[in-house]
C-alpha cells in the first residue's frame, strides 16, 4: 500500500517541455486510469514515475517519501513498458522471475507464483521460450507478468492489453481487478479502451498534452466532462456537439433543434442570450416513431449487439446508437428525440462546462 | 619473480645473437663461461635495437641483467654517462687489454679511463664478395685491385647479363657500400676528417663529392628488385651466379657455407680496393649494468675474462665468421678471408672503426637517412653533400 | 531457446528450399556474384598463405634458387619440425615450443581481464552515464593513438615502482592499459544499439549495476565478445615487444622465440623454418576463428521491444 | 534542486566504482604518458630522459628532418586509404558473407587468418610477392604477359600503396568480424520492412543498415585510424622505410630514434606531434556533437 | 485490384506447425478481417502473403499468380508489422516516403501523398523527429502512414490501431474505411477490437490455433457462429453458454430454463432427446419486469453508455447488457427474458453449430 503524489511536476524530453506543471495524487490502493490522446505525455508520465527519466522540476512522492531523485529499483514499483522491453536472451520464465530471483525470493516461492502469473496469462506452455518466438500479444502478455509477479507496492502498466483479443483482455481485465484487490496495490493504469477505464478504474484522469484536464470516477468524467475535450474524448462513438444558443428560458435553441433545458444542472453561472454548445452522447439520441427531431440515415454500422446510425440534421452529422437490429436505409428519414436529462453544456469559448 | 642476484654466480646475459650459427657461436661463449665455474643463464632477444632496448628498460626497471651486449660503438656513452654501468678495470688491467686490443676499440670502450665493456669480436662490414662463377663467365681474370678494376669489372659483369652489384636496399646496406666507398675511394684520411672530425670542410670538399659520385655510381650496378631486399637474399644471387660482386660483412660467409660454397674457390673476398684502404672495424661488446652485489659483480669479471680468451676467441669468431679481437691468436685454422683480415689487422694503420664508433646513434642514423634517400632518389649529388654536412654539424 | 543459434534458425530456413527457390533467376545471379567476389577475395586473402606452406616444405635450396609460387619438388617437413622443437633461440635449441605454456598463461588472463573491463566500462558508460566519464573516455580514446612504445619506459618505471616489473601480473596489467581505449570503444558503441528500455526495465525489476550488467547485458554481448575475444587474444599471443620487455624472462611468450627464430641482423635465415614457425604459432588464434563462427548469432535482442 | 540533482548522481555509487579501473589506466597511464612525453620531448634526453630544458628544440628539429616531413605525408595518404579501402572491404565481406553462404565459417576463417599471422613473416611474404622478377611480376610473365610490370615496391612514389596492400589484407578480415557481428545485431523486422518496400537489397544497406551500423563503423573507424597512425610493424618488415626514405612513417621514425638512435626527446617530441592532428580532429567533432544536441534542443523549442 | 489465394497453406516456425493446410481465397478489393486468438498465426499468415517467411507446404497467389517463392517486393503489398519496424536512423518523413523515392516516384507526388496521410494520421508536426523520440501511437502511426502512401495492390494490417486512443482510433478507422473504397485495394487486416471488425470487414476470418474456423460476412459471423469457439469467442461480454437438453418438441430445458426453440433454423439434423449447448448473446438477455426467468445480480460493470449485469442463475453465470443507467443492487433478484430468434445451438461433442 502506497501512494504516489506528484507535485509541480515538469519533463522535458529532447528540448520538449512534454508536461508541465502537474499535480496528481493517487491514493494508496487506487486504480488510477490515465486516459489521452496518442502522444499526450502518460507513458512519459509513468516513466517518471518509475525514475526512469528525469523529470525536470517538481517532485514525486511515492509511500509519503520523497523519491524525486530516488533509483528506481528503490521505488518498489512493478511496470508494464508499453513497449514491453522484454528481455531477449532469457526465457519466458527467466523474464518473469528476473526480478524475484535479484531480490532474493526463495526459489519455491517463485515458482509458485511464475506457475500462479503463466496460468493466468495463459503462457504455462511458453515458459522455455525466448521472446524472439513468440507472437505479439504473447509477448504482452510476457511483459504483463513480469510486473506481476512482483507483487509491487506501485503498479503502473502501460497499454498492457491493447494487443490481446478481447475475449483475453476481458478475461485478464477481471483478472487484474481481483488482483487488485488482493494486493491492496496502488495501481496507475494507461489504456486507450474505454471498457477497461470504466470497469478497472476507482477514478480517471484525462490528460490532454501534458495537462490533466479532468479528474474523477468513470461515472463522473463521462457524464459530466468539464469541458469540450473530455467530452470528446471519451466515449465511442464520440459525443455528438451541436452549437446553438440558449435563451432566458433555459431552452437551447439550433438551427434543428430546439429543447427544453431547464433541469440542467449549471456548473457556472451565466447570462442569456448565450452561445453555446450542447454535448449528447449518441446512446442519448433514441431513433424512434415518436421522436421529436427529424433525420435522414446516412451511414448504419453495425456492431454486433448494437448499431451506430449517423444522421444527417441540417448541417450537422448526429450519431446515435441503436440497441436492435432493426433495418435503416440509408437516406430514410427517421425521427429521434434526446434524452435532456445526461446532456452537456459549454461555453464555445473557454470550452468549459457551463 | 625478480632475478635478484643469488650467492652463486648466475650470469644473465641479454644477447641478439639468435640465428642458427650465431647461436651456435653464443653456446661457445656459454659453454666457456660454465668450464670457468659460471652459471649462464641465457636470455636471446632477435634484433640489436630490440634487444639492447630490453636491457635499457630492464636497468631501468630495476631488474637489470649481468650483462648486455651492445655493439663496440658509443651506442652505451649515455648508459655510462648516467651511471648504469659497472667497469670492469680490474680484468682490463690484470688482462692487459690495453696491448691486445685494437686502438678503435679501446677508444669506445674505455671512457674516461674506466673500462665499461668487453669487446668480443671484430666484424668488417665493407668486404667485397664475388662470384668466381660469374667473374669468370664475364671474362674477369683477375680479382680487382683498384677502384677503376672493380667499376671496370662491374662493367664486365652487366655486359655479361649478369647482375653486377648483388645489393639489399635497405638503409643500412647502403650505408655499408658508402663506408666501402669512403674507405677506398676517399682514403683514411678523408674517411677519418668526414666521420671523426665531422670537418665541414672535408664534407664539402671535392674528394668527398667524388666519393659521393662513385657511392651513386654503385646504385646504376644493382637490379631492380634490390629495393628492400634482405642481405642474405642478395648473398643468394652471388652463390648461384646471378650476381657478381656484393659489398657486405663478413657474416655473409656463413650463407655461403650454407650453401656449401668455400671462400677461394666458390666465391672471393677482397678486404680493400688499395693496399692501404682502412680495415673498417665494428663489433660486438658486452656491458654490465650496474649492481652492488658482490656475486653478480664477480660474475661480471668472470665473463670478461672468459670472453677475451685465445681459445674462446677462436673457436667463436670461426664460428661468427668475424675475426679474434686480440691480435694474439693463432689464426691459421680460420678460412682465408678470415685470415685476409687478421693480416691486415696486423697494420695498425689499417686499423679504423665505421661511423659508429665516432658518431652517435643519432647522427648515425641521420647519415644513413640521407645516403638512403641519395641511393634511391635522383637526389643531386650537391644536395645529399650539403645535407650530410649539416646532419654531421652538432 | 535453440532459436537464437543460427544453426537452428537461420540454416533450416535456407536448407528448406534451395531447390524452390532456384526457380527465381534473379535470385541465382546475385548468388552468383555473391560467390564469385568470396571466392575471389578468398584466392587473394589466400596467396600468402599458399607461398607460406609451400616455402615451409621446400628446402632452403629450392627457395634459394626457385620460384616462389612453384610447388616443391622435394617434400619435406624438416622444417616443421625444426621450427617446433629444435630451431636455435639463443644457445638454447628447442624450437618454439618452449613459449607455448607461457605464451597460454599470459594469453588467457590478458584476454579476459581486458574484456572484462572493456565490457563493464562500455556498460557503465551508455547505460549509467556517470558523470564525467565521457570526458576519461575521450581521453582514452586520444591516448590510443599514442604508439605503445611511447609508453614503454613510464611503465617500466611505475611497474618498478610498484613491484610488478618482469612478472606475470605485471604483463597482464600491460596488456590491460593497452587494450582497453578499444575494447571500451568495441563494448561501449555495441550498447549504444541496445534498446535502453532493456536496461530501465531492468532497474524496475530491482537489478543493481551488477546484476545487469551479468544476467542482462553480457548475455547480450555474445557477438561482440566473440570478436573482443579475437582481436584481444590475437593481440596478446601475437605480442612481442610487451611480453619481452614486461613478462621476464620466466614468462616469454611464445612470440619472443619466433621472433628469435626469424629475426636476424647479420645471421643466417632459414625461411622455410621460419614459415612454419609463423603458422605454428598462429594456430590458436587460428582455431579461435574457425570455431568463433557460431557465438556469431543472429538478432541478439530480436523480439525485446516494439517500435 | 540543484543539490537533490546532484545526491541522484552521485547516490549510486557503483558505476563511478566500476570506472576506477579505466579512470586509473587513462589518468596515470595515457594521460600520464602523455605529459611524460611532452616534458621529454622539451628536453635534450637521449637514451634516458633528463632534465635539460631545450624549449622548442625537438620540435624545431623535427620539423627541419626531411624524413619526418615525408613521413607525415606519407602517413596521411595512407591513413585516409587504409580506412577507406579496409572499410570497404571489410565490409563488403560482411555483407557478402551474410548472405547465408554456404562455407560460411571456412571463409570467415580465410578472410580473418592473416589477422594471426605474425607480420614479421607475412611481411616477407608481401615483400617477395611484390619485388618485381621474383613475385607477381614474375608469376603474370609466366602467364604469357611478357611485358607485365609490377614493381610499387621499388618505385619511390607508390611503395607506400605496397604497404597499404599488405596492411589492408591483414586487417580486413577484422573489420569484417566487427561488422558482421554488428550486421547480425540488426532486427530482422527492419530487413523485412524494407523487403516489403521494394528496396533493392543494396539500397537496404546503403541507406537502412549502414546508418544502423554507425556505432560500429566508429569502433572500425576509431580502431582502424589507430592502427594506420601507429603503423610501423608492416613497414619494418616489408620495406624498412624503402626504398631510400619513401617509405618512411612517423611511428617508424619514433621508434627508431626512440631505441635504435638512442634520441628518446626527439622521439617524444614526434608522438606529441601525432597526436595532435587527432586531438585537431576529434576536438571539434565533439564539441559538434555537444553543439548540435544543444541546438535541437534550441530549434525544437522554437517550434512549439 | 488484386486478389489473394492461398493453397493448402502449411508453415513451421522453430520446428512448430504454426499454420497447416489453411485454404483461404480473398477477393479483389476485398476488405478481410482476420479475427482469432492470440498466438493463434494471424501473423504468421500475413507474413506468409507478404513473403517474409518461407512457406513450408502449398502456394500463394496474389492477382492470380503464383507469388509463393517470389520476392516481397514483387508482389505489391503494403503492410503495417505489429512491432512496427520502423527505420529507427531515419525520421517520420523519410521512414514514409523511403519506398516511394526507390520506386523512383516524382518528388511532387512523394510530398504530396506524405502530406496527406501525415495529416490523416495527425503527424504532420512530427515528421522531422527519428522514432526514437515518437510516443507508442505516434509510431504506430508512423507504421501505418509508410505503408499508405504506397498505394499498392494488397494491403496487410497488423493490428494497426492497437496502441491508439478510442477517438483517433474511429477516426482512422474511417478513414482507412474511405481509402479502402478510394483505391479499390485488397485488405487483410487483423484486429482484436470488435468495433474495427465489425465495422470494416466485407467478410471476417476467425482463426484458431492456425485453421480457419468460419469465414463469412460479420453479421453471420456474429449471428450464426458455426461452432462453440466462434461463438465463445466474438462478442464483449462473451456470448453466454447454457447446458441443457433439447426435446423432441424443440423445447429447451435446463435447470432454470425452459425455452420453444421451435423456430430455431437448425444447420443439421439431429436427434432427439439430445444434451446441446443453447448460446445466447447478453445482448439478448433483457431484464424487464416482465421477464420470464429469475436471477440475482452479481456485479455491474457501467460502460458509459450501457451496463453489463451479471446474474447468478441457479449454477449459471449469465451476462446481460443494459442499455441505460438504472440502478441495480448486487444480490437483488430481478426477471429477465431472453430472446429466441437469435439463439444458436451447438452439439456439446463436437461443438459445431447445431
Ligand atoms: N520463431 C518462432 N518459433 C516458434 N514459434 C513461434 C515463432 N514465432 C512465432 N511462434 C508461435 O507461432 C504462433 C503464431 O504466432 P503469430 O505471431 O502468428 O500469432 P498472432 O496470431 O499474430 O498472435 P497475436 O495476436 O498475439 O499477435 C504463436 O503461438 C507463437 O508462439
Ligand atoms: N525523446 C524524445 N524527444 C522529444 N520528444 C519526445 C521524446 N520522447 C517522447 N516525446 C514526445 O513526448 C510526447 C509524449 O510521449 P508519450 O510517450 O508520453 O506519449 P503517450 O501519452 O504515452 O502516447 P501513446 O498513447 O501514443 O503511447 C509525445 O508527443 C512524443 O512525441
Ligand atoms: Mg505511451
Ligand atoms: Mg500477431
Amino acid at each position: 500500500m502506497a501512494n504516489v503524489r506528484l507535485q509541480n511536476l515538469g519533463i522535458t524530453l529532447g528540448g520538449n517541455q512534454i508536461i508541465s506543471d502537474l499535480n496528481l495524487s493517487v491514493e494508496a490502493g487506487e486504480f488510477l486510469v490515465l486516459l489521452g490522446p496518442s502522444g499526450c505525455g502518460k507513458s512519459t508520465l509513468l516513466h517518471a514515475i518509475a525514475g526512469l527519466i528525469d523529470v525536470s522540476a517538481g517532485s514525486v512522492e511515492i509511500a509519503g517519501q520523497d523519491m524525486t531523485w530516488a533509483d528506481p529499483s528503490e521505488r518498489q514499483i512493478g511496470m508494464v513498458f508499453q513497449s514491453y522491453a522484454l528481455y531477449p536472451t532469457m526465457t519466458v520464465e527467466k523474464n518473469m522471475s528476473f526480478g524475484l530471483r535479484i531480490n532474493g525470493t526463495p526459489k519455491a516461492e517463485i515458482a509458485r507464483r511464475i506457475e500462479k502469473v503463466a496460468e493466468m496469462l495463459h503462457l504455462t506452455p511458453l515458459l522455455q521460450r525466448k521472446p524472439a518466438a513468440l507472437s505479439g500479444g504473447q509477448r504482452q502478455r510476457v511483459a504483463i507478468g513480469r510486473a506481476l509477479v512482483r507483487e509491487a507496492e506501485v503498479f503502473l502498466f502501460d497499454e498492457p492489453l491493447s494487443n490481446l483479443d478481447a475475449k483475453l483482455r476481458s478475461t485478464l481485465r477481471r483478472e487484474l481487478k481481483l488482483l487488485h484487490q488482493q494486493l491492496q496495490s496502488t495501481m496507475i493504469y494507461v489504456t486507450h479502451d474505454q471498457v477497461e477505464a470504466m470497469t478497472l478504474a476507482t477514478r480517471i484522469v484525462v490528460m490532454q498534452a501534458g495537462k490533466i484536464q479532468q479528474i474523477g470516477t468513470p461515472e463522473c468524467v463521462y457524464e459530466r466532462p468539464v469541458n469540450l475535450f473530455v467530452a470528446g474524448f471519451l466515449g465511442a462513438p464520440a459525443m455528438n456537439f451541436i452549437r446553438g444558443e440558449l435563451d432566458a428560458q433555459a431552452r437551447f435553441i439550433s438551427n434543428t433543434l430546439s429543447m427544453d433545458l431547464s433541469t440542467y444542472a449549471f456548473a457556472t453561472s451565466w447570462s442569456t442570450p448565450a452561445e453555446v454548445i450542447l454535448g449528447v452522447r449518441p446512446e442519448q439520441i433514441q431513433i424512434r416513431e415518436d421522436g421529436q427531431f427529424v433525420g435522414a440515415v446516412m451511414l448504419v454500422e453495425p456492431m454486433g449487439n448494437h448499431q451506430v446510425v449517423w444522421l444527417q440534421a441540417g448541417a450537422q452529422t448526429i450519431s446515435s446508437i441503436v440497441n436492435d437490429q432493426r433495418p435503416f436505409e440509408i437516406g430514410q428519414t427517421v425521427l429521434y428525440s434526446i434524452d435532456t436529462c445526461k446532456i452537456s453544456l459549454f461555453n464555445p469559448q473557454s470550452e468549459q462546462r457551463l | 619473480q625478480t632475478a635478484k642476484p643469488v650467492p652463486v654466480e648466475k650470469a644473465e646475459i641479454i644477447h641478439w645473437w639468435t640465428s642458427n650459427s650465431e647461436s651456435a657461436a653464443a653456446k661457445l661463449i656459454a659453454d666457456a663461461y660454465r668450464k670457468a665455474g659460471g652459471i649462464w643463464v641465457d636470455s636471446a632477444v632477435a634484433g640489436a635495437d630490440q634487444a639492447r632496448a630490453v636491457a635499457i628498460n630492464r636497468i631501468v626497471g630495476s631488474n637489470p641483467p649481468t650483462a648486455a651486449q651492445f655493439n663496440t660503438t658509443k651506442q652505451f656513452l649515455d648508459l655510462v654517462e648516467q651511471g648504469m654501468l659497472n667497469n670492469v678495470d680490474d680484468v682490463a688491467k690484470s688482462e692487459g687489454w690495453e696491448k691486445i686490443l685494437p686502438e678503435p676499440v679501446l677508444n669506445v670502450i674505455r671512457i674516461k679511463g674506466h673500462y665499461y665493456a668487453v669487446p668480443v669480436n671484430i666484424h668488417m662490414q665493407t668486404w667485397f664478395w664475388y662470384s668466381k662463377a660469374a667473374f669468370k663467365k664475364a671474362g674477369i681474370a683477375k680479382e680487382p685491385a683498384t677502384v677503376d678494376d672493380m667499376f671496370a669489372a662491374l662493367d664486365k659483369l652487366k655486359a655479361a647479363g649478369i647482375i653486377p652489384l648483388a645489393h639489399g636496399g635497405q638503409a643500412w646496406q647502403e650505408t655499408i657500400v658508402f663506408q666501402a666507398m669512403l674507405a677506398n675511394v676517399g682514403g683514411k684520411e678523408l674517411y677519418l676528417s668526414v666521420i671523426r672530425d665531422r670537418d665541414q670542410k672535408a664534407i664539402n670538399s671535392e674528394a668527398f663529392k667524388k666519393v659521393l659520385t662513385a657511392f651513386k655510381r654503385m646504385q646504376a650496378y644493382t637490379d631492380p628488385g634490390s629495393p628492400g631486399r634482405n642481405w642474405n637474399d642478395a648473398t643468394a644471387l652471388l652463390i648461384s651466379g646471378k650476381a657478381g660482386m656484393q659489398i657486405m660483412g663478413d657474416w655473409v660467409k656463413g650463407e655461403f657455407a650454407a650453401a656449401k660454397q668455400v671462400a677461394g674457390k666458390d666465391y672471393g673476398c677482397i678486404a680493400g680496393l688499395t693496399p692501404n684502404s682502412p680495415y673498417l672495424i665494428q663489433g660486438d661488446a658486452f656491458v654490465f649494468p650496474r649492481t652492488t652485489n658482490p656475486s653478480t659483480v664477480n660474475a661480471q669479471k668472470l665473463l670478461a675474462k672468459v670472453v677475451l680468451t685465445p681459445s674462446t676467441q677462436l673457436e667463436f669468431n670461426k664460428l661468427k665468421g668475424s675475426i679474434p679481437i686480440r691480435s694474439d691468436v693463432d689464426t691459421s685454422t680460420m678460412d682465408i678471408c678470415a685470415q685476409a683480415g687478421m693480416a691486415i689487422m696486423k697494420d695498425k694503420s689499417r686499423q679504423v672503426g665505421i661511423s659508429e664508433i665516432f658518431l652517435t646513434p643519432d647522427q648515425n642514423g641521420a647519415l644513413q637517412d640521407i645516403l638512403t634517400a641519395f641511393w634511391n632518389t635522383r637526389m643531386p649529388v650537391e644536395k645529399a653533400q650539403k645535407s650530410i654536412a649539416s646532419a654531421l654539424k652538432d | 531457446m535453440s532459436a537464437i543459434l543460427p544453426s537452428a534458425n537461420a540454416v533450416p530456413n535456407a536448407s528448406q528450399k534451395p531447390q524452390r527457390r532456384v526457380r527465381s533467376k534473379g535470385f541465382s545471379f546475385a548468388r552468383l556474384g555473391i560467390y564469385a567476389f568470396l571466392i575471389s577475395a578468398a584466392i587473394f586473402f589466400l596467396l600468402p598463405l599458399y607461398i607460406m606452406l609451400t616455402t615451409s616444405v621446400k628446402s632452403m635450396d629450392e627457395i634459394r634458387m626457385g620460384n616462389i609460387f612453384a610447388l616443391p619438388q622435394q617434400f619435406s617437413l624438416e622444417a616443421w619440425t625444426i621450427a617446433w622443437s629444435s630451431a636455435c633461440t639463443g644457445i638454447d635449441c628447442e624450437g618454439i615450443r618452449g613459449g607455448f605454456m607461457n605464451s597460454v598463461a599470459i594469453a588467457i588472463p590478458s584476454t579476459l581481464i581486458p574484456i572484462f573491463l572493456g565490457a563493464l566500462n562500455g556498460y557503465a558508460l551508455s547505460f549509467w552515464r556517470p558523470r564525467g566519464a565521457n570526458i576519461l573516455f575521450g581521453i582514452l580514446m586520444v591516448g590510443a593513438f599514442i604508439p605503445l612504445q611511447v609508453m614503454i619506459f613510464p611503465l617500466v618505471r611505475i611497474l618498478a615502482s610498484i613491484d610488478l616489473y618482469s612478472s606475470l601480473p605485471g604483463i597482464v596489467l600491460v596488456h590491460t592499459v593497452f587494450s582497453m581505449p578499444v575494447m571500451t570503444l568495441l563494448f561501449r558503441n555495441y550498447y549504444s544499439t541496445i534498446p535502453h528500455e532493456l536496461f530501465q526495465a531492468a532497474r524496475i525489476d530491482g537489478g543493481g549495476f551488477i546484476r545487469i550488467f551479468v544476467q542482462l547485458v553480457l548475455p547480450m554481448s555474445t557477438p561482440i565478445i566473440v570478436v573482443a575475444v579475437i582481436m584481444q587474444l590475437t593481440g596478446v599471443w601475437n605480442d612481442y615487444i610487451l611480453g619481452l620487455v614486461f613478462a621476464g624472462r620466466e614468462h616469454l611468450p611464445m612470440t619472443v622465440q619466433l621472433n628469435n627464430v626469424i629475426n636476424t641482423t647479420t645471421g643466417t635465415r632459414m625461411y622455410n623454418v621460419n614459415m612454419a614457425a609463423t603458422i605454428l604459432t598462429s594456430l590458436v588464434p587460428l582455431t579461435l576463428y574457425f570455431v568463433s563462427g557460431r557465438w556469431f548469432v543472429r538478432g541478439i535482442a530480436a523480439g525485446a521491444v516494439k517500435g | 534542486m540543484q543539490i537533490k540533482a546532484l545526491r541522484h548522481k552521485t547516490k549510486s555509487l557503483t558505476p563511478f566504482a566500476a570506472l576506477l579501473p579505466m579512470a586509473l589506466v587513462t589518468l596515470v597511464a595515457y594521460l600520464g604518458a602523455t605529459l611524460w612525453s611532452i616534458k621529454v620531448s622539451f628536453s635534450s634526453s637521449r637514451t634516458m630522459p633528463t632534465d635539460t630544458f631545450v624549449g622548442l628544440a625537438q620540435y624545431t628539429k623535427l620539423f627541419e628532418n626531411e624524413r619526418w616531413l615525408l613521413s607525415i605525408e606519407n602517413i596521411a595518404i595512407y591513413t585516409v586509404l587504409f580506412i577507406l579501402v579496409s572499410m570497404v572491404l571489410g565490409f563488403l565481406l560482411a555483407v557478402f558473407i551474410d548472405q547465408k553462404v554456404t562455407a560460411e565459417g571456412v571463409l570467415r576463417t580465410v578472410f580473418l587468418y592473416p589477422y594471426a599471422m605474425s607480420f614479421v613473416a607475412t611481411g616477407l611474404i608481401w615483400q617477395w610477392m611484390l619485388t618485381p622478377g621474383i613475385g607477381i611480376e614474375y608469376a603474370v610473365r609466366q602467364m604469357g604477359f611478357p611485358d607485365f610490370v609490377f614493381d610499387w615496391i621499388i618505385d619511390q612514389d607508390k611503395v607506400i600503396y605496397t604497404i597499404l596492400i599488405a596492411t589492408v589484407w591483414q586487417t580486413a578480415g577484422l573489420v569484417m568480424a566487427l561488422l558482421l557481428a554488428a550486421l547480425r545485431g540488426i532486427d530482422e523486422e527492419i530487413w523485412k520492412a524494407a523487403r516489403l518496400d521494394g528496396i533493392p537489397v543494396w539500397r537496404v544497406y546503403v541507406s537502412i543498415v549502414i546508418p544502423m551500423l554507425a556505432p560500429a563503423i566508429a569502433t572500425v573507424f576509431l580502431l582502424l585510424s589507430t592502427t594506420a597512425i601507429k603503423l610501423f610493424d608492416s613497414v619494418v618488415a616489408m620495406t624498412q622505410g624503402g626504398p631510400g626514405t619513401a617509405s618512411e612513417v612517423p611511428a617508424k621514425f619514433i621508434m627508431d630514434h626512440l631505441f635504435g638512435r638512442a634520441n628518446i626527446a626527439l622521439a617524444s617530441a614526434g608522438a606529441v606531434m601525432l597526436l595532435v592532428p587527432v586531438i585537431a580532429i576529434l576536438a571539434p567533432y565533439a564539441y559538434a556533437r555537444s553543439r548540435k544536441a544543444r541546438n535541437i534542443a534550441h530549434i525544437s523549442e522554437k517550434h512549439k
